[in-house]
This record gives structure tokens, C-alpha cells and sequence, in this order.
């Protein structure tokens, strides 16, 4: 039933049957001739291949500027290594791996500004440190600590959505307040492969459709939801899904940095414009478990991951950068140290996270006095007292 | 003072708060030209601009996730829920959304949406189109909830709602749209919303209601009175919080409380402000707190409403059984009393 | 921010933006060519256009056919029109008029085998018709004297559908188990044009193409949700939508009876045969209010309802029989009698319809016994019976 | 009598029903390979094909909405929602479509499904994934709701629930499915899913409690005879409807009431139990039902969730309240009694 997705750099597509277009008749896939390749800039082996739609998207990108977005999917790579050793060492009760999709979230998140917004799932880390976050606020939630790790308003990015695909909803409505500010911002919806079968997601392409919102739906393809192939989900490569609400797509390599650079760059252009909304597909693969708590060895195939790892976002950008010549043993040595340190703060920002108080469970329920609420907040530090009483008191 | 329908009631308030502040907008499906199908919303999209009067997609948790947007970027959205019956789609977005996101970015993003509900039975349609859904949101923390029941009200709380930083249910009981009522507009903002109201003041029973049954229940109060029992009719008008000072004011003289509404009994919101009140009031208590409310069974045909919705006579019986009057049930309560 | 909808017949499509396929990116509209021309096989002169593709799918339809057709959707119009009067009358307490849409109800209807099954909203009187309903029972529900008037087992066909959009998955899940006891039946799933904005229709599509289900997503686009123009739900013509999902989708004149039979067959073929789901959008119009309750003069140009006026479903193919000489005066009078006689016995039905009893409210809410059900039915019985005997005591 | 963990029971009983009856068909997310999250599907896709263990695409709605589907062709279509916190996108085919469609076609078309839904918390995970969601389905007419507290019952129970006509949210306590027990794999079916169960009999006071808090009770009433106070503990089983017969007598024989459950305090189905107990059985009680119960938030991150979740502590304050043995609000009610 579920069929193979494409692999980038296969350039195959499949999912497509039928025959040709017929007088009206839309056969999936029949007329999208080239639609489902995928844009790529910087193949596996690290080679740059020009393109004649977006090169001129990266054209200001130069060596300086490549190796910064190489420092960042290190830095990325080793604050999310740290976190998952923080989980296997009890410091953290759960952690959301992105290995893997480090080239697809600093493409596109290094492309926004900061008065852009970005509405994500759990998994967007590497945005998360795009956007200038707290190293240690990403960990909050994750420690059992607060129920978010920072203030939305202060990186521009709404705190991790656990509903999948109640963000891209969100992301809509945002982008419909800034038409209505008439402001030339963009709100950025991030979302798995699994997500675009919910019905909120769907409806988030229906309104931006309809209202011509300047929202990206950034969709990281990473092949799995928990255990379930992205054929169950999808019975065509999802970039395909678009059009057919009046949004237009790409897909794109989502392991090369560069060329997730370059379709967002192109999408927020296009909405900052007036163009609306954009769906991008990222094809990568989700490397680790889907959380710490995952046992991936169940569902998967282990040659699969070997097949991803030799498309590594990290190792097809170092390849490049050496073909440059900008990859010499200083620079590396002073890319790792960085992340070293990073990873330090990390560590350290977690062991340090204050702990909470009893009487926080009451707090932010309403901004406003709540009769109800205040009440159940009394008698339980009555409650609390009567222990303090009782052992004062050396009773029970 | 003028005098208004409840449905125009609700149209000047949320005309006002349209004019008071620039960043209310109306979301909804046929709100604009068409006015919303009980026409609430008439002439505001002609006067205020297809900007802030959104006709919506056909798409209620698209609506409920799109208002969430738009209070994340600093509007107070209105949205309208065509009938009562159409709001679960929009359940999700309402439960773990609208209801969490101040609690879950620990204050930072404020919720202030008003959801308009037109709700209750009575006006003769088919499913889906008479449904009281009050006690899944008055159990779902971080939601206000209310409903109002006379136009003054209505006029007041709408605005009070949509001034409100936390999100709020706002329950209007449809069938009573055009009923008539003085509304001073000039009126200072009041504690209406959060504050229940003494409708009739009596001793005998304690006789709660809310939105459409208010006006059934002072019927009732009027008509026990003339069987020599004085009804004192409490209209909560805030569902969640509910005053419960109010009403246990009320029942400690008393010592008796009925509570009507439509909604299904089991575990609607009679059985909160029954246990609420015996929790604050067993002592002054001379009965159980009697429900007289809509049956456990889906919202029936139209043919049958008046059977499943609360009337006169039904709550002049709820009255009779806590006063230990004779009643429907007598014949029971004396069986059980012999097997004690 | 609306776009128009294409005309039926005018060949024209809209919504169309962007510049041409480039390479990864996908332009709604762009790679579609002949995408969005409807299939029409008797033009709205009743002139009968020869077809490639779907002349063979209705090669069997020969003059006593045409015949039938025709009679179906006049006895349909007049069903319509008598329980429009009833509703004015104060018999019915609102009926929802299928008036304009009868090409596309009975060319899909006539079209299906008794052992399909369909799921439809409430205004597919038509189809009911074709699948033999009892005419009484189409209007106990409006009529306010039971939640639903046949047993769906009866005739195939569920009762309509209040929910915009929940039938999209009940007929899907339908097919899923038509595959599973490996039958070769259909399951039909009828919706509006906004019912395509719900989640549950895309979710449908997504389960549909996942599963491959025989199931046919019929949509009606009779222009109109209400007062809210086809615009504003799609930005695209809708049958863009399913090749997305991976299924193929077709838009036909929806007031040409034999196209609509003609893609429906080809529809259920492909179905029977395997193939999966297909999507057709009928592209019609609601002549009507959207029900009795509605008052289309405060939304809607009185100029759009004459210009479909002029492509009239029943006009055109009594235009085609006359033109076959098909359409004496005595065949005219019979089926006139037919329709005659057909609405005198829908309105004696339905003002023979026996009132429900008071007890019936109780009933089928549940298969077993109840105890807080049952509880409350003791109760409410005592209830009514202290009535009676109050009244008897001549007392209160 | 094999000894098995409460999940291996839950697998055990599906696998028995698959068996039985070549309709039931299970669905849900991550269900097949990798056995569900939680693994109580664990080996079912092997043994019975991919056709009769099926996963879904992440649609919610879309699950429930097939399974209607699949329903309507004969089938009995056993549902797994992954977490409690994700119910919510199924609310409105739950509701309107599962709840209702016996009722609508008056009888013709059973709804034989079963939802089933690990809830509740305790387990340390982040938002969405330790709710009590119950009292929307209990509140909800239509729909069968029950839950489980120990093997045998979970063995039995879904078995039961797949074999009812009627739609059963079947509630599995998440953080329970470790606890080991006995089942009596060839017991005959009992009244299980019907009946309450009274765990530990006494005189003193009745402690109703359902799901992940009966061993929690059961612990309560042990504390609490070191204190000479004697605790009949009840499992209600059923939800909806509740055996309230059962609890009755109990009452009858103790006159106290104390009622404990995860959910949010306001609405939820303690307030059902103590205002059907009082309607009941008002003259033979000493005290107001006292409900012990999740605080009316959202459900808070995994430090602060055992403040939020009753423990016996807790239990143990409010069995010296209805007692009126010295508690936490004791100074409260002293200052109550001086206003009198
Ligand atoms: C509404 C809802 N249903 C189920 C889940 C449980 N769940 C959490 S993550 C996940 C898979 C998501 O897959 P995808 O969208 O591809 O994102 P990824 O995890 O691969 O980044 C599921 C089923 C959830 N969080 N929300
Ligand atoms: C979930 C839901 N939301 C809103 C409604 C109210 N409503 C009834 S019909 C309708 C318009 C439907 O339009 P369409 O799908 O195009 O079908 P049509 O009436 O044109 O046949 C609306 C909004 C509803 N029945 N269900
Ligand atoms: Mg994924
Ligand atoms: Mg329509």
C-alpha cells in the first residue's frame, strides 16, 4: 500500500500511475513533469552544481558566509548530542533528537529575519538556536522544569508545539495578522511528514490559500512518524500536496545546507511581496530514535540509515568547504572547540535550571483572578501548612 | 434608554468594542454580507471592512487555530460558531490552544478570544442545531465561560468578554433572540460577568439557572407564588468561575436549591453547583439539591424537544420535591422510606 | 482575494498565477494543462458532443434511456419543488432544495449498483430517489418526526449527513472494509464545494489514497456554502485538489446527466477494478436558497442566477430528446402526470406521518440497557403520569 | 493462574477477541510493527495481517471517522488513541458521529467501537501526554465509558468492551501497565463491565476511586485502619453509566462519602457522584461528599505533577474531613461555624 518515497539525489519519483492527462482528468503525477525534483546544490559528495532559478538566491553567499552555516549544523549536531547524553544520564526525561536534519533547519532558519515568526513542532532545535535562544531554555520543557523554555516574543518563535500540526494553524492566523498590520514580516510553520495528514494542517492551506497569508509551510519530510513510513501518510511526495489548494511548492534536498537556504530565501520573498503562502518540502531522514524513548531497531531497516548517512548534511558541506580550501585543521580544531563550549553551557544551564516551586501549578492559568482556581490554590497550602504543622507539632 | 432585541443587543456590543479598540476583528463563516445566520453580526462588515468581518472557510478548527494566530500576533479575535453542534470540530484547538497557551508560555502569550456560541434548543431545527455543550468547556481549565439571558446583559458582557485577557465562552441562548429589552448603553462596565444575579428574591427555594432557562424560571418563581412558595431565581451569568457566593448566600436561607438547565444531566453543570453548594452548605441543607435538566440522550427531533427540554411544569415539580411537596416521584421517595 | 470559479461551458480557467514549471518547483495551475476543462457531452443547447474518452462509457445510453434520465430528473425537480411547498405550507419545518443540481444527483445516482453504498449530506434527494427510497422518508426528518427517515441497510445509502464533511471518512472507511471482505462494491461519499475546506474531507482523501479504498469523492459545486461564495473556500478549481493526495480527480458539467453518469461509471470501474479512489467535482448550481430558512437576495448578483438559468440540467436535455424527436407532447404529458402523481403521494405521506410518542425520546440512544437512562425514564413517566392523574383529581 | 503485567492482560483480551470474531479489526498510530508506544499491541499485526492490525496515517479524526466506516459495514473496530492529550482531534466524530448514530438511524446502525485510551498521569512526560479527558465522554449521551484498574478486570473488560453494541471508551491507566496480577484467562465473563467492585470493605467511609487511583485507595484505606478508621474502598469499573446502587449502599451503611479521580476538579465526574449520592442518599449522610482530585489546570510538567495528582496523603485529609477529624481545612471550617 505505502510506496517508496524518493530518495534525493535519485532524481526517481514514484507513486505515479495512470496514463497521460485525458480530456478533464487530473492524473497525480501524470502532468507534473519534473515536479517532483528535487532542487539541490550541493550534491553528497560535496560537489556545488549550479542552477539557473537559484543560484542567484545564494549569490552572496561566500566562503566566510558557507562556513558559518557549517559552524552552525556543528554546533546544532553537538548541542543535540549533549542533550540526548543529558537524557541517557537522567537529566532530562525526554529529548527529541534532529540528527540528520541539521542542513534543513539552519537553511531555513538562518534565511528569516528577526521580525519574522516561526511556529515549530518539538524537533526544531536547530531553529530554536537560529532564532538566538537561551541554550538553556530549550532544555526546560524537556527537564520536567516549566511548561516552556522562553518567551515567544523575545526570539520571535512560539514555544515547541506537541499537537502535530496545530502550529501551521497558528503560523496561518499570524501571517493573516500581518496583512492585516500591513507589515512585510513572514510566519513560518514547521511540521513533519506525519502532520500533513491531520486535518489542521490541511485547513492551514485552505485559509492561507484563501487569504493569501505570507506563512511558509516548511515541511521537514524526515521519512518517519515515530514508527510509520512517510508512505502511509502519503501516497505521493508531498510537495505535490500544495498546488492542489492553490499554494505554490518545492521540494528540496533538505541535507544540503545551501539549497534550504536558497527555497526559503525564495518563499519569503515571495510572500514579503504579496505572493502568499509557499510549501516547501525538505527531504531528509530523521538519523536517531524519535525520542529518546524510542527503540527505531523495531520498524526500521538498518541499511536504510546507512543509505542517509552517506548523504550527511554535515559531511557533504565539509567536503565542499575543503574542496575550497576552507576546511584546514585551524578552522576545525576552532569549529569543534566552539562546540565543546556550547555543549558545556549547555550541560551547565541545565544542572543549574532552578526547580520549581509547589505553588507554580497555579500560576499563568488565567491572567485573571479566578474564584475557582484561587480557592483550590488556598486550601491546598493549607494542605502543605498542616505538614509543616505536623512535623513541627511531631505528629502522624 | 432604547429598547432592543437580545440579537441587537449583542450587535451593539460588539459594535462598540469594534469601535473602542482597532485590533478587535470577527471571524466566522457567513458573517459578512450575510450578516451570521441569526444575523448578530448585520451591517458590521459593511461599516467596518472585510479586514476586521472575516468570512471564514467552511473550516471551525481552521477558525479556532487561525484566532490563535491572529492573539499571538496582538488581535482579540470574536469568532462565531454557527450552532452549537458545529463547535466540536474546533474542540482540539479550543482544549489544548486556546485554553493552554497562557498557562503553557507561562504568561507571556495572552489568549484574548471570545468564542460566540448560539446555543440551547427550543427553535424547532434538526440535529446539531440545539445543543447546550457548556459542560465540556467549564471543564476545561483556563477557559471562562458564560451565558447571558436579557439583552442588557448581553450588551455588557459581550464587550466585557472581548476586553478580557484570558478566552472566554460566551453562550447565547438563541431562542430567546428576539426577545425585547431596555439596554442603557451609557451603563459604567459592571461586575456582570463575573457575578451572578438575584433575578427574584424569595426564601423558600434557591432556584438556579443561566442563559435561556432564566426567563422559564422566573415564570416559575411567579407561578409558585401563587401556591405560597417564595422561589428565589439566581442567573449565574459566569459559568466558569461560577459565583458560588451567590448562590450559597442564597441557599443558607433557604436551604434549598434547585438547578435547571438543557444541557444532559449526567455530569452537566447542575451536578457541579450541586456539589459545590452541599460541600459549602450541608449543614443549612433541608434536601438534596434537585436537577431539572435535559435527559441523557442526544438532542432529539423537533417534534419531541419539549419533552427533553426543562419547562414551567417540570421545574415547578423540581420545586415541590425539595420542599418535600408531593410530586412526580412521591410515590417513590415513599417506597424508599418504607425499605429504610 | 476570492477568485471566480470557471463557468461550465465557458472553458475558461481561473486562479491560475505564477510563471511556468521550473525545475523542483511545482506552480498551481502551471503544469495542468487541460486540467481544469470540465467534461461535457450535451452542451447547455442540448447539442450532444462527440468524446474521446467517455463517448464508450455511456454507449449503452440510447433513446428510452435518455428518456429515463430525463423523467428521473423531473419527477426529482417536482419532489423538490412540492416539498418546498410543504415547508411554506408549515408542514415541513425546513427543507434544503436541490433545485439545479438534478443532472448531477441522477447522472451520478442512476450510475451505481444496488450494492454500493452511499454517504450523503442533506441535500441529495436526488440520489435518495435513484436509490429507491421510500418518498415518505425523505421528509420525516424536516418534518421534525424522527432523527432519521429509512434504514440505511434498506437502500444502501446513510442517512444524510448534518456535519459538514464527517461522511468523507464514514464512506472511506466503508470502502476499507469492502477491500477487506474483498468485495467489489463502492462506497460514494457526497459533499458541497465547502465542505472541502474541512479537515475530515482531506483527511478522507489521505486515508483513502493510503489504503487505496474504492471509495468516489463526489463533490457538488453548486457555487455556494451558504452566502460564502466557492472562492472563498478554493483557491484553484477544487478537482485540483485530490491528484495531491495521490488520487485521481475529474471536473464534469455537473448539469450535463450524461457526463456526470459517464465519469461516475468510469469512476466505479476503476474502483471495482482496484484502482482506488477517484475524485469528481461536479461543477453546478445551487438555483435555490441554501434552505428554506435562507435569504439568498441579501448575498448573491440576481444576474449570476439567470446566466445558469440558460444551462438548466432539465432544459438541455429536453432540448437534446426534442432534437432526437424524443419529446412529443404525449410522451411530455405522461412524464408531467408521472411527476404529478409522484409529489401528490410525497405530500400524502407526510401529512399521514403518525406523530412520535412522547416515550420515543428514550428509545435507541442505546442497543443495552442504560441505568442512568433508564432512571430517567421511570422519572419522566411518573412525571407524566402525575399529569394524568392530577387532571383526573381535577386538581393544580 | 498465569501471573501477567495489566498491558500483557490488555493484549491478551484483544487477542482473545480477534480470535473470537473475524470483524474486530484494530487501529491507531504506531500500532503494527513496533506494537504501539506502549506495546499493548505488541506481536498482533504478526499473527493477524496487516488487514486486521492497522496503522493509520497521524489523522485522529480521521481514525475515528473510518472506524465509523468500517462500522457501518459490520465490522468492530477497536481504536487505539496514542495519549489521552490526543483524543481531542476525534471529539467532534466521537460526539457526533460514534455517540449518535444509533440514535439517528433509530436503531439500524450499531456503533460497535472501542476506544481505547492510556490516560492519566504520573509518568514524567511533557503536556499532552498524562490527561483525564473522561468526564467529556461521560457527559457525552451515547457513549459507554469504563475503566480499568487491575489485570483480571482489563483482561475481561476488553473483551466486553469489543462485544458491546454499543461505543465503549475503554480507559487504560498508563502509568499501571507495569503492575502484575492474576488472570483467569477461562473465567466465564462476568458483570464486570457493568458492576462497581468493592476492593476493600468497611464501615467508616466510602472511598469511590476508578483507574490508576484504586491502588492508591486501596493504600488510603490501609493507612488509615492503623488510625482505627475503617475505608470501603469501590472501583467503579463503569463510567458511564455508574452502578450507583452499588455506591449507595455502601453510603447507606457508612453516611460518608469521599470521591478521588486525576481529573481537573470543576466538572468533573466526582461532582456527578456526589450529587447523584446525595440525591440518593442525603438523610443517611454525616457530611457533605468530599472530592479529592486534580487541581483545575492544565495538566503540569512532570516536577510539579505529584502536587497536582491526589496521592494518599491527600486521600487521607479527606477522609478525616468527612470524618471531621482534624485536616487541613479544619482552621476554615472553626471560622465557617463562628459566622453561623
Ligand atoms: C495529535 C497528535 N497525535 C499523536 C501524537 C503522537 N506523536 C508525537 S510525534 C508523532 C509523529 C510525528 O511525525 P512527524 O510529523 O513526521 O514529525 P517528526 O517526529 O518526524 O519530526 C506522533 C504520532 C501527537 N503528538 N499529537
Ligand atoms: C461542521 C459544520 N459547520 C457548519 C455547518 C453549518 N452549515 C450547514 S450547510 C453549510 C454550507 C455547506 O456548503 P456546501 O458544503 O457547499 O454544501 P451545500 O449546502 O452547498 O450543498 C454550513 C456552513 C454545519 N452543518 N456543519
Ligand atoms: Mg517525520
Ligand atoms: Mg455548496
Amino acid at each position: 500500500m505505502a510506496q517508496d518515497e524518493a530518495r534525493p539525489g535519485s532524481g526517481s519519483t514514484s507513486g505515479d500511475h495512470g496514463s497521460g492527462p485525458a480530456s478533464g482528468t487530473v492524473h497525480p503525477g501524470a502532468a507534473h513533469e519534473g515536479a517532483d525534483e528535487l532542487v539541490q546544490l550541493i550534491d553528497p559528495h560535496g560537489v556545488r552544481h549550479a542552477d539557473v532559478r537559484y543560484d542567484e538566491l545564494v549569490a552572496d553567499v561566500d566562503g566566510p558566509a558557507l562556513r558559518r552555516l557549517y559552524e552552525d549544523m556543528v554546533v546544532v549536531r553537538r548541542i543535540d548530542a549533549e542533550a540526548t547524553a543529558l537524557q541517557r544520564q537522567g537529566e532530562l526525561a525526554l529529548w527529541p533528537p534532529l540528527l540528520g536534519q541539521e542542513a534543513a533547519q539552519i537553511g531555513s532558519g538562518r534565511a528569516l529575519r528577526a521580525d519574522d515568526f516561526v511556529f515549530s513542532s518539538y524537533r526544531e532545535n536547530g531553529v530554536a538556536y537560529c532564532r538566538g535562544v537561551d541554550l538553556t531554555d530549550i532544555l526546560r520543557v524537556w527537564r520536567g522544569n516549566a511548561s516552556s523554555g522562553w518567551d515567544p516574543y523575545s526570539i520571535n518563535m512560539a514555544t515547541p508545539q506537541v499537537i502535530i500540526g496545530a502550529q501551521s494553524l497558528h503560523a496561518t492566523g499570524y501571517a493573516m495578522g500581518i496583512i492585516h498590520d500591513g507589515a512585510d514580516s513572514v510566519a513560518v510553520a514547521y511540521f513533519g511528514d506525519g502532520a500533513t495528514s491531520q486535518g489542521d494542517v490541511n485547513e492551514a492551506m485552505v485559509f492561507a490559500a484563501s487569504y493569501q497569508a505570507p506563512v511558509i509551510f516548511f515541511c521537514q519530510n524526515n521519512h518517519w512518524a515515530i514508527s510509520e513510513p512517510v508512505g502511509l501518510q502519503a501516497h505521493v511526495p508531498i510537495a505535490r500536496r500544495a498546488p492542489g489548494f492553490g499554494i505554490p511548492s518545492v521540494r528540496v534536498d533538505g541535507n544540503d545546507v545551501l539549497a534550504c537556504l536558497a527555497v526559503t530565501r525564495e518563499a519569503l520573498a515571495r510572500a514579503r511581496a504579496g505572493g502568499g503562502p509557499t510549501f516547501i518540502e525538505a527531504v531528509t531522514y530523521r538519523m536517531g530514535p524519535h525520542t529518546t524513548a524510542d527503540d527505531p531497531t523495531r520498524y526500521r531497516d538498518p541499511n536504510e540509515l546507512e543509505d542517509w548517512a552517506a548523504r550527511d548534511p554535515l559531511a557533504r558541506l565539509a567536503a565542499l568547504l575543503d574542496s575550497l580550501g576552507l576546511l584546514d585543521a585551524d578552522y576545525a580544531d576552532s569549529v569543534k572547540a566552539k562546540a565543546d563550549a556550547t555543549a558545556a553551557t549547555l550541560r551547565e544551564g541545565c544542572l543549574a535550571m532552578p526547580e520549581p516551586a509547589p505553588s507554580d501549578v497555579f500560576r499563568h492559568v488565567y491572567s485573571e483572578p479566578n474564584s475557582w482556581l484561587d480557592r483550590q490554590q488556598d486550601h491546598y497550602e493549607r494542605y502543605l501548612a498542616s505538614f509543616a504543622q505536623a512535623s513541627q507539632e511531631g505528629s502522624r | 434608554m432604547p429598547t432592543m432585541t437580545f440579537g441587537r443587543a449583542i450587535n451593539a456590543g460588539l459594535r462598540r468594542a469594534m469601535d473602542d479598540d482597532p485590533k478587535v476583528v470577527l471571524m466566522g463563516e457567513d458573517i459578512g454580507k450575510l450578516g451570521g445566520v441569526f444575523r448578530i453580526t448585520d451591517g458590521l462588515q459593511k461599516d467596518f471592512g472585510a479586514h476586521r468581518v472575516l468570512d471564514t472557510p467552511l473550516a471551525e478548527a481552521g477558525i479556532m487555530g487561525t484566532a490563535v494566530g491572529l492573539a499571538y500576533r496582538g488581535y482579540r479575535p470574536v469568532v462565531e460558531i454557527q450552532f452549537d453542534g458545529f463547535i466540536y470540530p474546533a474542540f482540539d484547538q479550543i482544549v489544548c490552544q486556546v485554553a493552554k497557551l497562557h498557562y503553557r508560555t507561562q504568561g507571556a502569550v495572552k489568549m484574548p478570544i471570545t468564542i460566540r456560541v448560539p446555543f440551547g434548543g427550543g427553535i424547532g431545527s434538526p440535529e446539531h442545531h440545539s445543543e447546550s455543550p457548556e459542560a465540556y468547556f467549564t471543564h476545561t481549565s483556563g477557559l471562562r465561560v458564560v451565558s447571558v439571558s436579557n439583552p442588557q446583559d448581553a450588551y455588557t458582557m459581550i464587550q466585557q468578554a472581548i476586553a478580557s485577557d484570558d478566552p472566554v465562552l460566551y453562550f447565547e441562548p438563541k431562542r430567546r433572540y428576539h426577545v425585547k429589552g431596555e439596554v442603557d448603553e451609557a451603563a459604567p462596565p459592571s461586575s456582570a460577568m463575573g457575578d451572578a444575579r438575584v433575578v427574584v428574591e424569595g426564601t423558600d427555594v434557591t432556584l438556579v439557572a443561566y442563559g435561556p432557562l432564566v426567563s422559564t424560571a422566573r415564570d416559575a418563581a411567579i407561578a409558585a407564588s401563587d401556591d405560597g412558595i417564595s422561589v428565589e431565581v439566581i442567573d449565574l451569568r459566569s459559568l466558569a468561575p461560577i459565583d458560588f457566593r451567590t448562590v450559597e448566600a442564597s441557599v443558607r436561607r433557604t436551604g434549598r436549591l434547585v438547578i435547571t438547565h438543557e444541557a444532559a444531566q449526567s455530569g452537566g453543570l447542575g451536578a457541579e453547583i450541586a456539589a459545590s453548594i452541599t460541600e459549602r452548605c450541608f449543614d443549612y441543607l433541608e434536601h438534596a439539591p434537585v436537577r431539572v435538566t435535559g435527559f441523557d440522550i442526544p438532542y432529539p427531533y423537533s417534534k419531541l424537544e419539549f419533552h427533553h427540554l426543562p419547562d414551567l411544569d417540570r421545574i415547578l415539580d423540581g420545586v415541590d420535591r425539595v420542599l418535600r411537596r408531593p410530586n412526580s416521584l412521591s410515590a417513590l421517595d415513599a417506597d424508599a422510606a418504607v425499605q429504610r
